[in-house]
């Protein structure tokens, strides 16, 4: 065994390649780390040591090893991704095994163990600790090298693995792509040409070897096998020195990236150090692509998040791309890695548009156009609201105001009701700052919720009302209102019934209704059974093909500050069109920016919750 | 065959068929409601001679009884082909036309002119505007309506002290899928403003307008009387939006763009001047017939100079609103044209 | 020069001048969003303004003076703008107008 | 539009007997031009012209500027009518285009409105016992110029063009507003084309600089200078007309109203001290020239005799490029050479800082 040197020419390509990866993804984790902020260095060090760890070591090993999410995508599309992980993870420990097994605790070189069968054809093959290692390596090679055949097969037909559309590659990504493509294969001609040299291996190098042998003369077969040594070591090599600057940074930047999401930390309004680890744990899968309605139906193919976090991790992102998204969210519920790209996008729109707030809307100061039985005006605000227990106000938003049908049928719900309303905003108010703050104008938009604030406070209020998912949402989470507990209309709603202070009376006019899942109300604030739970109350209802955490976006989001307005009727007649398709009478929503974009998008009647309520109070209580 | 069908008994329906009739012809009227006369029942004065409706209407009714024309009421063209299916072209060319008829009738032909009419926009759609959620929001047409009725007031039965018309709900706005201009709809605000200063010689009438378009001989001048002598105010602005005040009023609010100001006011009477949308059955015509439609969902004529009245399918004409906005001296106009190409085609046909 | 107190200064022009003014901003703009020359100035955009009703902010006066050529103080008043969408929903021709607010701030202003 | 829309309006214009109305304000600013104008008709055309020191202002300033009573400025220029009447004259030439605006205007509405003549009538014999005819013809005194331009042209002794190319000078003509926008057929070629000053230097071989803004008024306007608060208003105006003509690169202006002498002469120091611009192809502002000073240069009278020192932009460059002789050191001095006093220097002021003033001094 003297003679095991584990050294030849064609290992320095996989030695440098090896190198360079790794100082170069140390290098990045280290920068990215020295550079989280405070606060995000305090969770770190609060979680390394707490149950999160082993929950992050758990999901590290069913989500990077055994692709979890991507299996319930597609099955073929999981088998191929855990072909490639999985597969290669196995080959690795189990080389790692069969080197112990066979050399005992004896120190050996990388290269010892990814060239194994070259360095050890002095060996006697017999299985080891009663394990047949070159069975089992041969299995491993086939495993992953089924799951190549798949990757192949989806670059010429993405939809049998359950895409529509997959990405379109860098050229990093290309280097690395190609060269990973041919790692395996050449592994199997490497290992398979010693194999027949030296008559070992084992049912696919053994008889590939052999074969391989019987065609070739002795000499051209031993520098075949030099050839496919090299090639194998190039191969690797090359996509090692090119991995870090591709996509398939993903492959270790998932591991981190889990960690930490598990230890809290979370991209926020502004760019932050952990951005990168976001950025770089997305392996453009192309997942996210064909829920995206901008691709489906506006046309516009640029902007899907993985486009974006290429364009943002290269330093290509523009305008256009950050700008033009519905910010829907579909595409963010699919991903396997679990980017929160929305925060992503979010933070980018402000880095590209945000503005200081300069004191630009210093002019709603003072300002109280607010309306109600009694306005209450009290010396302290907690006195004041501890004072006025159960008070409540409405706050309508900008969209709801130019839908007066919505407006009346509130105020005939809270009459029947007996409620006793506040009303902010019914002669105008000031915008909830949530448009703002979508369009990354994070501190002006602070400027508004602190008037907003202010003004629910000093009229003392203890539930806040709104028929404005986008409002809800951003009073939800960017408001401080605490001691007000903030509804969404449908909740309301629901709650009045259930306290018996409203009763509906079912329609036998044989309608069948259909309801919207407004994004923001829906995977925006997880509400999606209050609206159904009235509805069901008053009709029979059918659900679209796409519905709930699946629902699809009227197309006129006020996130999305760039579609022109042909790209919201597309999408918006998309929609109306899987509607029709239901059967349905009248197609219901909760949102009243829905509710106009679906007006135009469909012949079918369209009306907000609110009215269908209205429309069916039993009068008499 | 002698026999023409002519879809639509409205102004250009009636004319068409009395035409046809005239130059040796039997026409038959398919129309789906009840009587003939189409939408000029509705219509009060006819602008911008004041010309009351009625009459216009029973001179086209007597000269369709004179004429003995075969009318077939409460019936309905289901598709310009026997079942529906795509014309057969040699059919066509052989003088050979059948429509499809309501109760799985068939009515053979050697030509069809098409007069179907528009719809009026339906101003619900418009929900920014109020009509049908406030009681005092009504449309041009509901105006007519009133006027025919005897008298313009508000739900309560009272005078309105302010009234305000609003221009273009309907047209020229592609949020409801409207984006051309209806024409007609300038003229007849300005008209109904003139016959409610006649009715409150006391109120504030507005007209909110984007552009006022007076396109017909005597319409600018009838805006003049309107300015002048029915001191009507004309403001340059497209209102947003229409609510409710305390008092039961409305209020609305447009940019007086003039003066770069948003404004505001209260009426008690808001009349919203709903424009023409392409009719329900255009699709259908198009579809069973081969035939164009335009974008806006009218009936695309062959041909917008020289061929207004022909569709381009052999046999088939146009008249009226059907191919788009018209006003009732068009649509007449188109009535005996329509005719005229039909004893062309024919003519051409026997030889 | 300038040393001498006039009690007075040449007051500034009022007309648009067309010949003077630089319209290529506006060009600019116009190309990044077509639609922005599909104004037809019927001011249902500031009639519905949310932030017009507060305060003084004419959307569709500031973006038809751009159109002219005229920036001076554009991107200020686009400032006023709280982006809530209401324009974009009353506007006939379908104009984002949310849209035009931030590209005259990105063109005329500070980013 | 070619040139003979501006000789369309013409009007009647008496060829001799005058009675002579002089300006206010010109003789503070252009005291030669007055004297220039007697000297032309008199001793160049022959022409009897009677120059009255018994009339006095029109009132023109105070009733444009609201503080003169209608009545009262009837009844002044009725008392001009009865000087005249008295001294046997049946046509008057008014040096003001003002005075001749509102001359104009009063005869108008006497024409239209025989009470208010009465009025006039009865207050002035009241309070002077004065009475008057109304006078058969009443002229601008450019009118006068314009009319003999034919004559006056062969007595030149040279032509407005270049001394050393022979090319004819850009000059840019300015009307009063007061001459023809009142009533066009008062004027000369009316209001909109008005040919009096372009006729002229069409006459002695000049050619007339049409630029945009050639109808635009000086900038004057009574209430807009008066007022100090308004002043910026009337410079605004004057620096529209500079920055429209200064293209054309203008040799000269040459107006018939004295306050639009004055202004665009003065105007265009207020602007280079205010900031910093200059009109004219050199730097030095663009001369302001009266048609009598333009005419008597024609005729060959000295520029210092006619009192051109007085312009605020220095007109030696006018003078140099027709060929006048002239000498440069008797500029400040006056009639008797005694120094009168230079102006200090200034951006619009080519020639004053020369030092042969300061040695005559």
């Amino acid at each position: 065994m003297a003679e095991m040197t584990f050294y030849s020419g064609f290992v320095i390509p996989f030695i440098v390649g090896t190198s360079v990866l790794f100082a170069v993804i140390l290098y990045k984790y280290m920068r990215w780390m020295v550079r989280l902020p405070r606060e995000d260095k305090r969770l770190v060090r609060r979680g390394v040591f707490s149950r999160a760890t082993a929950e992050a070591i758990w999901e590290s090993v069913a989500e990077c090893l055994l692709h979890r999410r991507i299996w319930k995508v597609n099955p073929l599309l999981g088998y191929m991704h855990t072909a490639f992980a999985l597969g290669w993870f196995l080959l690795i420990v189990v080389g790692w095994a069969e080197t112990a097994a066979y050399l005992g605790g004896r120190l050996v070189p990388l290269q010892g163990h990814i060239f194994f069968k070259y360095f050890t054809t002095s060996l006697d093959h017999a299985p080891r600790w009663g394990v047949d290692f070159e069975a089992v390596m041969d299995l491993l090679l086939l495993y992953v090298l089924s799951g190549l055949a798949l990757a192949l097969f989806k670059r010429i037909r993405s939809r049998a693995l359950g895409m529509r559309r997959t990405t379109r590659l860098t050229f990093g990504d290309r280097v690395a792509l190609t060269s990973l493509w041919f790692v395996f294969p050449m592994r199997l001609l490497a290992e398979s040409a010693t194999s027949g040299i030296y008559g070992s291996g084992g049912f696919l190098t053994g008889s590939l070897g052999g074969a391989l042998v019987s065609t070739m003369p002795a000499a051209s077969m031993a520098s075949f096998e030099t050839a496919a040594w090299w090639g194998y070591s190039v191969a690797l090599g090359v996509f090692f020195v090119s991995m870090p600057f591709s996509r398939y940074m993903h492959i270790f930047t998932e591991v981190p990236l889990i960690f930490l999401r598990r230890w809290g930390l979370r991209s926020g309004e502004t760019e932050k150090s952990f951005d990168h680890f976001q950025i770089e744990a997305c392996s453009r899968c192309g997942v996210c692509i064909d829920p995206c309605q901008m691709q489906r139906d506006a046309g516009v193919t640029n902007v899907q998040a993985a486009y974006f976090i290429r364009d943002r991790r290269y330093g290509k992102l523009t305008r256009e791309v950050a700008d033009n998204c519905l910010m829907c969210g579909r595409c963010e519920g699919r991903c396997p890695v679990g980017i929160g790209v929305n925060a992503l996008r979010l933070n980018s729109r402000h880095s590209l548009n945000g503005t200081p707030a300069d004191g630009r809307y210093d002019y709603v100061k003072g300002l109280d156009t607010s309306t109600g039985s009694r306005v209450f005006e009290g010396a302290g605000c907690e006195i004041g609201y501890s004072m006025k227990q159960g008070r409540v106000g409405f706050y309508a938003g900008c969209m709801t105001l130019l839908s007066p049908r919505i407006l009346k049928a509130m105020e005939v719900i809270f009459a029947a009701a007996g409620e006793d309303v506040w009303w902010a905003d019914r002669n105008g108010g000031v915008c909830c700052g949530r448009p703002l703050k979508l369009s990354g104008d994070v501190e002006a938009a602070r400027d508004m919720m602190r008037f907003n604030e202010g003004l629910f406070r000093r009229h003392g209020i203890t539930v806040l009302v709104t028929s404005c998912p986008i409002c809800l949402r951003v009073f939800r989470e960017d408001y401080a209102l605490e001691g007000i507990e903030v509804l969404h209309h449908s909740e309301y709603f629901e709650r009045l019934l259930s306290e018996g202070r409203i009763a509906l009376s079912a329609s036998d006019d044989g309608g069948l209704l259909a309801y919207h899942d407004p994004c923001e109300l829906g995977r925006g604030c997880g509400i999606y059974n209050a609206p159904r739970n009235l509805l069901h109350a008053v009709a029979d209802l059918v659900e679209p093909t796409e519905t709930r955490e699946n629902a699809l976006c009227c197309g006129s989001s006020i996130a999305n500050i760039h579609l022109p307005g042909a790209g919201q009727l597309a999408i918006g007649r998309a929609v109306g069109s899987a509607f029709e398709a239901t059967g349905a009478t009248e197609i219901v929503t909760a949102c009243p920016l829905c509710k106009k974009a679906l007006t135009r998008g469909t012949d079918l009647p369209v009306s907000d919750l609110a009215e269908v309520v209205e429309r069916h109070l039993k009068v008499a209580r | 065959m002698k026999r023409v069908i002519v879809i639509g008994g409205g102004p250009a329906g009636m004319q068409a068929a009395v035409a046809l009739k005239a130059a040796g012809l039997e026409p038959v009227i398919v129309e789906r409601s009840d009587a003939l006369g189409g939408k000029l029942r509705d219509w009060h004065n006819l602008f911008p001679s004041a010309t009351p409706a009625r009459e216009v209407l029973d001179g086209l009714r007597k000269a369709v009884e004179m004429a003995r024309v075969e009318v077939l009421l409460h019936t309905e063209v289901e598709g310009l082909t026997p079942d529906g299916s795509k014309p057969s072209v040699e059919v066509a060319l052989a003088g050979g036309h059948a429509v499809q008829l309501s109760g799985g009738r068939k009515l053979e032909a050697a030509a069809v002119v098409v007069a179907s009419g528009f719809d009026v926009f339906d101003a619900s759609l418009k929900e920014e505007y109020g009509y049908r959620i406030y009681d005092n929001v009504f449309t041009t047409v509901d105006v007519e309506r009133m006027l025919n009725e005897g008298g313009v007031a508000l739900a309560d039965g009272s005078a309105p002290r302010r009234v305000a018309f609003v221009h273009c709900v309907g047209s020229r706005d592609e949020k409801v899928n409207q984006k051309h201009c209806s024409k007609v709809c300038c003229v007849t605000a300005v008209k109904q403003a003139m016959e409610m200063r006649a009715l409150f010689p006391e109120a504030d009438i507005y007209n909110f307008y984007m552009d006022i378009r007076m396109f017909g001989p005597g319409y600018e001048e009838l805006y003049q009387r309107a300015q002048q002598e029915s001191r009507v105010n004309f403001i340059r602005g497209r209102v947003s939006e229409a609510s409710p005040t305390i008092d039961g009023r409305i209020q609305i609010k447009a940019e007086d763009t003039l003066v770069g100001r948003p404004m505001k006011m209260s009426v008690d009477m808001l009349v919203l001047a709903v424009g023409m949308k392409a009719g329900s059955s255009c699709e259908k015509f198009a579809r069973t017939a081969d035939a164009a439609l335009s974008p806006n969902g009218f009936l695309a004529p062959a041909d917008l100079f020289s061929g207004c009245v022909a569709s381009g399918v052999p046999g088939v004409f146009y008249a009226g609103a059907a191919t788009a906005p018209k006003t009732i001296g068009e649509s007449l106009a188109e009535g005996s044209m329509a005719a005229c190409w039909v004893v062309e085609y024919l003519d051409t046909l026997a030889k | 020069m300038g040393a001498i107190n006039f009690g007075y200064t040449v007051s500034a022009a009022r007309a648009i001048d067309l010949d003077r003014n630089d319209l290529g901003p506006a060009r600019q703009i116009a190309a990044e969003m077509p639609e922005f020359a599909a104004c037809i100035a019927c001011g249902g955009c500031t009639a519905t303004c949310t932030a017009g009703a507060l305060t003084n902010f004419n959307f569709r006066m500031v973006q038809t003076l751009v159109r002219r050529g005229e920036y001076a103080g554009a991107w200020r008043e686009m400032n006023k703008c709280m982006l809530c969408g209401k324009c974009r929903l009353v506007c006939p021709r379908g104009i984002n107008t949310r849209g035009v607010v931030r590209l005259i701030k990105r063109k005329l202003g500070d980013y | 539009m070619k040139r003979s829309s501006w000789k369309e309006y013409q009007k009647e214009i008496a060829d001799d007997r005058y009675y002579y109305a002089r300006s206010c304000i010109r003789q503070n600013f252009f005291p030669g031009s007055e004297t220039t104008f007697l000297r032309i008709m008199r001793e160049a055309l022959g022409k009897d012209i009677f120059d009255d020191p018994r009339h006095t202002s029109c009132t023109g300033i105070g009733y444009h500027s609201d503080i003169v009573p209608l009545d009262t400025t009837m009844a002044v220029v009725a008392r001009q009518f009865a000087l005249a009447t008295e001294a046997g004259y049946e046509n008057i030439a008014v040096s003001c285009i003002t005075s001749f605006g509102l001359y104009t205007e009063i005869l108008e509405t006497w024409h239209e409105f025989p009470e208010t003549e009465a009025r006039a009538r009865e207050n002035l014999f009241k309070a002077t016992g004065r009475e008057f005819v109304i006078p058969k013809n009443i002229a601008h005194t450019s009118d006068l110029v314009f009319h003999n331009r034919e004559k006056i042209e062969e007595l030149a002794v040279r032509r407005l063009v270049d001394a050393r190319t022979g090319e004819p000078l850009r000059i840019v003509e300015h009307i009063g507003c007061h001459y023809a926008k009142i009533f066009p057929k008062s004027g000369i070629g009316g209001s909109e084309f008005p040919y009096v000053l372009a006729g002229m230097v069409e006459q002695w071989g000049g050619s007339v600089v049409d630029y945009p803004e050639r109808r635009h008024c000086c900038g004057f306007g009574f209430r807009n200078y008066l007022v100090q608060a308004n002043r910026g208003f009337s410079i605004a105006n004057s620096r529209k007309k500079l920055e429209s003509m200064a293209p054309y690169k203008p040799d000269m202006i040459v107006a018939n109203c004295p306050g639009c002498a004055m202004f665009l002469d003065k105007w265009q120091y207020a602007l280079a001290e205010m900031e910093n611009s200059t009109y004219g192809a050199d730097g030095r502002g663009i001369p302001v020239l009266t048609y009598e000073e333009m005419a008597g240069l024609v005729l060959g009278y000295d520029p210092w005799e006619m009192g051109m020192q007085m312009h605020q932009v220095d007109v030696e460059p006018v003078l140099e490029r027709l060929g006048v002789k002239y000498d440069p050191a008797a500029k400040f001095l006056g009639r008797a050479g005694k120094y009168i006093g230079a102006p200090g220097e200034a951006a619009v002021n080519s020639f004053s800082g020369d030092r042969i003033y300061r040695i005559r001094q």
